[in-house]
C-alpha cells in the first residue's frame, strides 16, 4: 500500500507498464513537461522522447497515427489533454479505430488507451468542461473506463494498457489530487462494479467523481437513518449490470446519478436496464440527478448550476423512499 | 484612424494602444494571481502588442475578427470596452459574454469581434465562413483571423485557406508566430517553414513581418487590407513576435533557454521600440510616459470597477442554450 | 396535396424556403449534380452555384464555415452527405456551433441546418450506416430532427430552415423514395410526436424509419387482436414528452423502437423517462428494440442482423403483455 | 521483383498485374451491374492502372500500404488474392474481410495491405502512425499511403505529412491524382498547383509523374523508394491519371466535358502506352495478347468462384467487435 493522489496512481501504472512492456508508449501534446495536469511527470526523463512523444497540435494524426502504430503491434496511450479536443478527432476514433477490427474481419486489433480527461474543473468554460461519455457507450468497438479513486486509476489504467481493444479511459479533471492507498497487485477486471457502501433502502449508482459524491450522500443519509448502497460501476462499456440489478432487488429504490447532462446520459441506460429487467422489483419512483441540458458557463456561481450535488442526490434518495 | 501622411499621430496611436493592452494585461495577470478573482486561466500576449495594435488599426469596428485564447488584445484593438473584458475575466454580470465565456471566449460582436475560441485553429474555418457570409451578401465588410504558430499543423489552417482561395473571400489571415505553443518551441513540431509557405502553396499571398515593429505591422496591413478592400483575393500575414511569458499567467516557462526571455524583454519589445523610434521622430519621453500613466490608470480603475460588479444572476446558467427546446423550459 | 418521395419532399422544402428568404442556402459536396441521393436536384440550375455552394472535400470547413456565415446572417444549409462523414466536423458542430450562443453571453445566432443522412442502406458496411442520433439529443443547443414521412420531411426541413438554433436533421436513407402525400402548408411545431395509429394495448414509440415499421407491427399485432398506439416522436430535442407519458397511462406498456445500437440510444432516455414519471402506470415490463451493440457489416445477411423488424417489434409487444 | 537490368521483363511484369486489375475490375463491374451480386458501391480504378502496378512494383509483401475507397488496384498489385478480394466484394465467406468490409474497406493485412477506407483522407494519418510504428520498432520495412486529389483538402493531409517529416517516418504518400473527386473536377476546388506543391511547403520531396506511365511511375518510385530505404525521410509522389469512368460503378458521369473520357481512352491508355512501349522493345503482339487473355480467364474463374461461395454465418454480425464487452457475450 502507497499512498498517492488520483494523478500519480495513473503515472505510476503507466510507469510499471512501460517497464514491463516497452511496446507501451505515450503520444500527446506537452508530454515531456508532465502534461498538463501533470500526470507524466518525470516520464520522459525516464522513458525519452521516443515513448513519450510530444507531438504537434494534431488531434487526428495523435489519434489516427496512435491507430496505425497500434496495427503494427504497438501499444500507444493517447493524451488527448481535455476530452473536449477530442471532438477533433472524433472521425479517427469512431470511424476507425472502433470499427477497424469488424470491418477488416478480424484482421487489426488496435490496443490502445485513449485518455480524455473530463469533467468540471473549475472555470473551465464550455470548451474544456464536457462529460460525454455516454457517447462513447453508444459505439461499438470501445470500452469505456471512468475511475474515481486513485486506486481505480491505478488498477483500471494498467487493464486498459493490457487490453488488446481501444479503451476510452475517461479520468475526472477535478479528482487529480485527490489522495488514497493504492496496492499496485490489486487488479481489475473490466465490467466489474465497486459496492462503496452497503445499504438497504436505496441503491445509489454512480461512476467518476460523482461515485464520490454519491459516497458522502450515503452518509448523510445514514444519519438520517436511511440506508444507501453505492455502486461506483467504473467502467461503462462492459458495465456490471447484475450489480445494479441485485442491488435493486434488495432495496427496491434507485437513483442514478452522474455530472454529464442528464438528457442522453448514461444514466437513462440504466434506469432502462433496471425497468426491463427489474421493473417489478421496484418498491418508489426511481430517479435520475445529471445536470440541466444546458452549458457549462465560466462564472463560478453559473457553472454551479450545472453541478450535481451531494444534497440533490440526498433529494432524490428521499423522494424514491417516498420522504 | 489618423489622417495618411499624419506619421506621428498613427504612431502615437499605436503606442497608445499598445500601452493599454500591456496594462490592461497586467492588471489581469494581477487580478488572477495576487486577487485570485480570475478562476480560470488567461493566455496573456506581453510582448506580442505590436501585432494587435498594428493589425487592428487597419480594421474598422464593423469589419469581422476572430481570435484565439490569446485574445485580450486583438479584442481591445478591435475596439471593445476594457471594463466590459475585464468582467468577463472575472465571470462578472456586464462582462462582454456576460460572465459566460471568461478570458477564452472573450467576444464582442458590437466591435465585430466573433469570439476567441479554447480549440486551437478552430477559428480559422469559422472566419473563413464569416467571409463566405459576407461576400454572399455584397457586403464591403472584410474578415481578419488571428492564430498562433502553433495552429498551423491542425486540419483546420489547410481546410479554411484553400476555402478561402478556392471562394476568393475577403479575409486576411494572421498567424501571430510567438515561436512557442504552450510549453513546446513550435520549430520543433513544424514541418518546413511555416505559416507563409503553407500559404503560398496553397496559391496565398504571404506576408513576413517583424511582428515587434508595430510600424511595420501596421504598414504591412494597410497595404495587404488595400489589396483585399478592392476585392483582391485572400492573404496571410506572418506576424514573428515572441510570447514573453508563460503559457498561462500560472506557467513559469521553465523549459525556454536561460536568458531568452530577458534579452527578448531588452531588446524586442514592441512598446520600447515604438518609444524608440518615436523619440527619434521628437516626441518627448514625458509624453509618452504619459501616455504611459494614464493607460496604467485606466486599466487600474478598469479593475477595480470590475471586481465590484456582481456575479451574473443563477438563472442565467439557463439562459441563451437555445429558443426551441431551451433548458429554461425543459432542462431535463 | 402533392404525391411525393421523401427525398422530393425536403427538396421542395428547400426550394420553398430558399425562394421565401434569399439569406437561405445550401452548402456541401457535389450538390450541383444533385446531392448524393438526389436531394438537391434542379436547385443550382434554379439558385445559381452562389446559393448551392458546391465545396471542397473539407467537412471542418463546410461545417465551420457554415457557421461563421450564419453568424453573418445568413441561413445554411449544411450537407454532411453521410452522417458518418459528419465526424470530420464533430468539434465545429459541438465545440462551436452548439455553444457558441451560450459562450459568448447570446450575442450570436447559429440559424442552421445540418443535413446527415443516416442509417443502414443496403451494404454500405460500417462507415455509410451508421445512427447516432443520441449523441446529439444529449448536446445543448441542438434541436435534433428525424423525420420519417414524405410530409415530415417537408414540414419539418421548413421548420428547421426557418428555426434559428442550430438543428441537426437525420434524415433516413432507407426512405428516399418513400411516397406520400405532401401539403406545403402543414406547418410543424419542434417537439410534437404524432400518433400514427390509435391503440388501447401497448404503446410503440419510434422515430425515423423505425416508426414506419412499427407502423407495420402495429397492422400485424392488429391481426391478432391487439391493439397498439404508434407514437412517432419525430423531433428528438424537444421531444413530446406529453404524448408518450400519455399514451402509457392509457395502455399500460411500452416498447420503443430504434434502428440505433440500443445501448446508449435514445430508447433508453424515452424508458427511463417514463419510469421516472409513469412508471407506476406500467402494466408489464418495458421493451427495448434496438440493434446489438455491434457493427454493420457489408454482406447483406450479417447486415441484417443488426436490422429491428417488424418481427422483433411485434414480439416485444407481445412481451410485454405477458404473450 | 525482376532482376534490375531485365527491363522487358520488369514492363512484362507490370503489363501482366495491369491487365489482372483491368481484368478483376471489369469482372467486378460486370458482378455489380450485369449479376447485381455485388450491393454496396465500388468505385473503378480503370484507366488508373499504372499507378497501382508501379508504385506497388517497389515494395516487399511484408511493406505496409494502405489505400482509398479505389482500391482494388493498389491491393491486388499488393499481393492480394484476387478471389479473396472478389468475394469479399461481393460479401462472401472467405471474402479478405470476411464478407464484412466490401470493396471500400477491402484489406489484405497478410500482404501489409492494411485497409481501403471509406473516409477521405482518414488512411493518411493511420499510415503516417504505421510508419511511426515501425520506427520505433526498428523494422527496416516501410510505408506506403496512396490516396485521390480530392483528398487533399482535408485536415489529414496536412497533419499527416506534417507528422511525418517532424518525425522522420519511413513512409511514401502517393497521391493518385485522377482529376475527380466524385462528380467534381477537383481543380475548381482546390487552391493552388496541388499536392506536390503543399508537400514541398512541408518541407517534404515531392515528384510528379505520368502516372499513366507505368514505367515512368516504377522508376520514379524505385528512386524514392532507394532512399527512404536507406533511412532518408519521407516523400510524395504525385501520379497525374485520369479517372476514366464515373466515381462509382454506377455514376455515368455526365458532368465531364464531352469527348474528354474518350480522348482519354483513345490515347492515354495506361495499357496501350505499356504495350506500344513493349511492341518497340520487340514483345510481340500475340504474347501481350496472352498476357491479356490470361488475365481475363483468371477474372472470370474468380467471379464465377467466388459466386459460388456462400454468405458468412450470421453469428459473424457479432464476432470481431472487441474482446472486452464484445456482443457476443453481451449484445445489449
Ligand atoms: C485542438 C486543441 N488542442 C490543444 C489545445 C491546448 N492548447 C491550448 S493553447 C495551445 C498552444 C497554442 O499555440 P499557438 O497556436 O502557437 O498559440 P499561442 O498560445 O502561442 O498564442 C494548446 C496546445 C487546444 N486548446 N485545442
Ligand atoms: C470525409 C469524406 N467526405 C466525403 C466522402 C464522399 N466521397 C467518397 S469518394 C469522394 C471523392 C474522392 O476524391 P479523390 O480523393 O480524388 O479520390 P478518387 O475518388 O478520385 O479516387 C467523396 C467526396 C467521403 N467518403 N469521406
Ligand atoms: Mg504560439
Ligand atoms: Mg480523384
Amino acid at each position: 500500500m502507497e499512498k498517492m493522489t488520483y494523478a500519480q496512481a495513473a503515472r505510476e501504472a503507466v510507469r510499471d507498464a512501460m517497464n514491463a512492456d516497452k511496446s507501451v508508449w505515450c503520444v500527446g501534446e506537452d508530454l515531456g513537461r508532465g502534461g498538463v495536469f501533470g500526470q507524466y511527470i518525470g516520464l520522459q526523463d525516464e522513458f525519452g522522447k521516443e515513448r513519450i512523444v510530444d507531438t504537434p497540435i494534431s488531434e487526428s494524426a495523435i489519434m489516427g497515427g496512435a491507430f496505425g502504430a497500434a496495427m503494427m503491434g504497438t501499444r500507444p496511450i493517447v493524451e488527448m489533454r481535455f476530452s473536449d479536443f477530442a471532438l477533433c478527432a472524433t472521425d479517427e476514433l469512431v470511424n476507425q479505430i472502433a470499427k477497424a477490427r469488424f470491418m477488416f474481419g478480424g484482421q487489426s486489433r488496435a490496443p490502445m488507451v485513449v485518455r480524455k480527461p473530463m469533467g468540471l474543473w473549475r472555470s473551465s468554460a464550455a470548451q474544456h468542461s464536457q462529460s460525454l461519455e455516454s457517447w462513447y457507450v453508444h459505439i461499438p468497438g470501445l470500452v469505456v473506463a471512468c475511475p474515481a479513486t486513485p486506486q481505480d486509476n491505478y488498477s483500471m489504467m494498467k487493464a486498459a494498457i493490457e487490453c488488446d481493444d481501444p479503451v476510452v479511459y475517461l479520468e475526472h479533471k477535478n479528482i487529480w489530487l485527490l489522495e488514497g492507498d493504492v496496492d499496485r497487485d490489486q487488479g481489475y477486471e473490466f465490467g466489474t462494479a465497486v459496492r462503496r457502501c452497503e445499504g438497504q433502502d436505496v441503491t445509489l449508482v454512480s461512476w467518476s467523481d460523482t461515485a464520490n459524491v454519491c459516497e458522502k450522500a450515503a452518509a448523510t443519509l445514514a444519519n438520517q437513518n436511511i440506508s444507501a448502497e453505492v455502486i461506483d460501476l467504473r467502467s461503462l462499456w462492459p458495465w456490471d449490470k447484475n450489480a445494479v440489478l441485485e442491488s435493486v432487488r434488495k432495496t427496491g429504490r434507485l437513483v442514478v446519478a452522474h455530472e454529464s447532462v442528464q438528457v442522453g446520459g448514461f444514466g437513462g441506460e440504466v434506469v432502462a436496464t433496471v425497468a426491463e429487467h427489474a421493473g417489478n422489483a421496484l418498491r418508489g419512483p426511481v430517479r435520475r440527478v445529471g445536470a440541466p441540458r444546458s452549458l457549462v458557463a465560466y462564472a463560478p456561481n453559473l457553472e454551479d448550476q450545472m453541478r450535481v450535488t451531494e444534497a440533490m442526490i440526498v433529494a432524490a434518495a428521499k423522494e424514491t423512499m417516498g420522504l | 484612424m489618423p489622417a495618411v501622411g499624419d506619421n506621428t499621430a498613427r504612431a502615437r496611436a499605436l503606442l497608445t494602444m499598445m500601452e493599454r493592452i500591456r496594462a490592461f494585461e497586467e492588471q489581469a495577470v494581477l487580478a488572477a494571481e495576487r486577487d485570485k478573482l480570475v478562476l480560470g486561466a488567461i493566455h496573456p500576449s506581453i510582448g506580442q502588442e505590436a501585432t494587435a495594435a498594428g493589425v487592428m488599426s487597419n480594421f474598422a469596428i464593423d469589419d469581422i475578427m476572430l481570435s484565439t485564447h490569446r485574445g485580450h488584445g486583438h479584442t481591445l484593438a478591435k475596439g471593445a470596452d476594457p471594463l466590459a473584458m475585464m468582467r468577463e475575466l472575472l465571470g462578472r454580470q456586464g462582462g462582454c459574454c456576460g460572465g459566460k465565456g471568461g478570458s477564452m471566449h472573450i467576444a464582442d460582436f458590437g466591435v465585430g469581434m466573433l469570439g476567441a475560441n479554447g480549440v486551437v485553429s478552430a477559428n480559422i474555418v469559422i472566419a473563413t465562413g464569416a467571409a463566405h457570409g459576407l461576400k454572399m451578401q455584397g457586403s464591403d465588410r472584410i474578415v481578419v483571423d488571428v492564430f498562433g504558430d502553433g495552429a498551423i499543423n491542425r486540419g483546420p489552417f489547410l481546410e479554411g485557406l484553400n476555402w478561402a482561395v478556392v471562394f476568393d473571400l475577403p479575409i486576411l489571415y494572421v498567424c501571430e508566430d510567438n515561436r512557442y505553443s504552450a510549453t513546446t518551441c513550435t520549430a520543433d513540431m513544424m514541418a518546413g517553414k511555416g505559416a507563409a509557405v503553407r500559404a503560398e502553396a496553397l496559391g496565398m499571398r504571404a506576408t513576413t513581418v517583424d511582428g515587434n515593429d508595430a510600424l511595420a505591422v501596421a504598414d504591412a496591413t494597410a497595404e495587404i487590407t488595400a489589396r483585399i478592400r478592392a476585392g483582391g483575393p485572400p492573404e496571410m500575414l506572418h506576424a514573428l513576435t515572441y510570447r514573453r511569458g508563460g503559457h498561462t499567467s500560472f506557467d513559469p516557462a521553465k523549459y525556454k533557454p536561460a536568458g531568452e526571455a530577458e534579452e527578448q524583454t531588452a531588446l524586442n519589445d514592441p512598446i520600447n521600440r515604438l518609444r524608440d523610434t518615436l523619440a527619434l521622430q521628437g516626441l518627448s519621453v514625458a509624453e509618452m510616459d504619459t501616455i504611459h500613466n494614464e493607460a496604467q490608470a485606466e486599466m487600474i480603475d478598469v479593475l477595480t470597477e470590475a471586481a465590484k460588479t456582481p456575479f451574473p444572476p443563477d438563472n442565467m446558467a439557463l439562459e441563451d442554450v437555445q429558443d426551441i427546446g431551451s433548458p429554461a423550459q425543459e432542462a431535463y
